[in-house]
């Protein structure tokens, strides 16, 4: 059993990387090989290092939890009689959960020393330094215009100004023109018709302002009443516009 | 490994000139480290002085005769500069001497501030109708605008006009040659504390905003 | 003025690693302005390929064996470093804040990653034990690695790549150099047979979240 009483226990006890790195630390302190661990201490060893953690309140994360009942498994299984037992009690077996377990310890493992082996590289690679970058280079790419012109300029606050119209204007469209309900009649009406709509194509016909933010908050509410769904299917694709079917 | 070297590799390093004296406390207080992590150091390191440095930098000169760095000394201080006869070759390392296009949203804050300076990010942002806090930092970072002090109202808010890089830049005198300065000037413009629909344009601003990133 | 301390000038300068296309570039271009400009250039400079600054880059190595400086390869890019050897005289250069090195879980993650790339987060966790979503999002923001696209499987699960300042940070030229690829490359992986943290994946997050407060 592992001796509560040590010091560096309580030290280890939070260094633990997950389940499996537990499990290695167990295997490690009874000085055996992977393949040859023995389920019944191990798991006796792990669980009693759960209650450990519980008794001083420190919260179990599920995957200890995970592992935990997985070890529980495995253990009742080789308490059956060897007849018992399902398949053929074989270390080859694709489904003993024991050779699971020994096999991704063993891959776990592999991959622990790996990320020792990087961390050496990089207290290397550490102590070689590059110069530090010149701050004549670095002030002399971000500072000016760049290629704009005086028209350019002038442009933009045209641009401006137009908004600005455009939205006094919207004003009286918003009470004139366009409802939310009759966009949202008009909606219902595409989608009964092809199903699904994408955002871009519904709103690509409008180029007045107001008609776009009454669409939208049709749409905002079509979406409340759960008659539509929008769903993207890539982080970068378009925004699909779809009915939500109801059992009638 | 000799004071030489070390002389090289701090000089190679630091971002500014060092001088002897500088050279010296540098290597000192990494001795002092060392001896107290319990390394071994060379007895001749361990007694280092000035002088000791100044030969040092005399021996790196001679070390760096055949190589394209050469040991500068200015303002009082030593660096390793590349020889002036190599800049030819390092001008393509300075990247675009022009630096990037200006996006549609700093051009226009920048339009807003040219006609209406001095002016706070509040009116900015109400004309406008989106925020504009980044492009304020990427206009003042390129030396386009900059802060000319708080506006006399509650809660004194910084105000920004141009530099004068930006008339340098358009070949302007000064900002009453603006094309067009009398009729935009004079351009009625939303104001801060519009009624309620100015907010609801702003939603759909963000989200366009949104969708164009992602094209 | 040869090849060798041309490309010892450019190295001395760039900010970042380069290539010997990138170096050929560099020169190429440098002697068309000069060209240009009506200067003499040196014929065999004029001619110069690839293979050339190879060479140079090899005399150059030579040349800096008796400095503190040298040359180095890594993510299939040349720079100019420090030796290992003198960074103990660096350190009072430095100033007190340290660039952070990674935490444990996120060496582990990186390790998986680095030798199955590309891979999905459910992959990693399969090997790890443990929710890695957290220290993805840490090495994504470092730039240490990257979303490389979608899987063609169910779900179409995000994959990840290392990129190269993985390779700068480790002093690796290729993925190629991790020490046992060969081995690790075909390790099978297990699959998800284990009922990964997945299932719960909000409570996990939150301890791993919590987990790395504390690193």
């Amino acid at each position: 059993m592992i001796d509560y009483d040590t010091p560096g226990w309580r030290i280890t006890l939070q260094v633990f990387e997950g389940p499996l790195d537990l499990l290695l630390y167990l295997i490690r302190k009874n000085e055996v090989d992977i393949y040859d661990i023995e389920i019944e201490k191990i798991t006796d060893q792990y669980l009693a290092y759960l209650s450990h953690l519980e008794e001083m309140d420190l919260e179990v994360a599920g995957e200890f939890l995970v592992v935990a009942s997985t070890l529980i498994y495995i253990k009742s299984r080789s308490l059956l009689a060897v007849e018992q037992q399902m398949p053929e009690y074989d270390e080859a077996d694709e489904n003993d959960p024991r050779w699971d377990l020994i096999r991704q310890l063993v891959e776990y493992k592999k991959f622990k020393d790996a990320a020792e082996n990087l961390e050496q590289k990089a207290l290397v690679q550490e102590k070689m330094m590059p110069r530090d970058p010149d701050p004549a280079f670095k002030a002399q790419a971000v500072t000016g215009l760049g290629n704009v012109q005086v028209i350019d300029l002038i442009k933009a606050f045209e641009k401006i100004i137009e908004r600005a119209r455009e939205k006094e204007e919207f004003r009286e469209v918003f009470d004139d023109k366009f409802t939310v309900s009759e966009k949202i009649q008009h909606i219902r009406k595409l989608i009964r018709i092809e199903g699904r709509v994408m955002f871009s194509t519904l709103f690509s016909q409008i180029s007045i302002r107001g008609e776009i933010v009454v669409t939208f908050l049709a749409l905002l509410e079509l979406i409340r009443l759960k008659q539509l769904t929008v769903f993207q299917e890539g982080s970068f694709s378009d925004i699909v516009i779809e009915g939500i079917q109801k059992s009638e | 490994m000799n004071l030489k070297t070390i002389v090289e590799a701090i000089l190679f390093k630091s971002v500014k000139p060092l001088s002897a004296i500088e050279l010296t406390q540098v290597i000192k207080r990494s001795i002092k480290t060392l001896t107290e992590d319990g390394k071994e150091v060379d007895e001749i390191l361990a007694k280092v002085k000035e002088q000791d440095i100044v030969q040092a930098l005399d021996e790196l000169r001679d070390m760096l005769e055949s190589h394209s760095i050469m040991l500068q000394e200015a303002g009082g201080g030593f660096r390793m500069v590349s020889r002036p006869e190599y800049t030819d070759y390092l001008a393509p390392l300075l990247g675009p001497v022009k630096p990037p296009r200006l996006s549609q949203p700093a051009l226009e804050t920048l339009a807003v501030i040219a006609y209406r300076q001095p002016i706070s990010r509040a009116e900015i942002e109400a004309v406008r109708g989106v925020a504009v806090g980044g492009v304020l930092e990427t206009l003042v970072d390129r030396g386009i605008i900059h802060v000319a002090g708080r506006a006399d109202v509650p809660g004194r808010p910084l105000i920004y006009e141009t530099t004068n890089l930006f008339l340098q830049h358009f070949g302007l005198n000064t900002l009453d040659d603006l094309p067009n300065v009398e009729e935009l000037k004079r351009v009625q413009l939303p104001e801060k504390h519009q009624p309620t629909p100015e907010e609801q344009p702003e939603l759909i601003d963000n989200h366009v905003a949104a969708n164009q990133k992602e094209n």
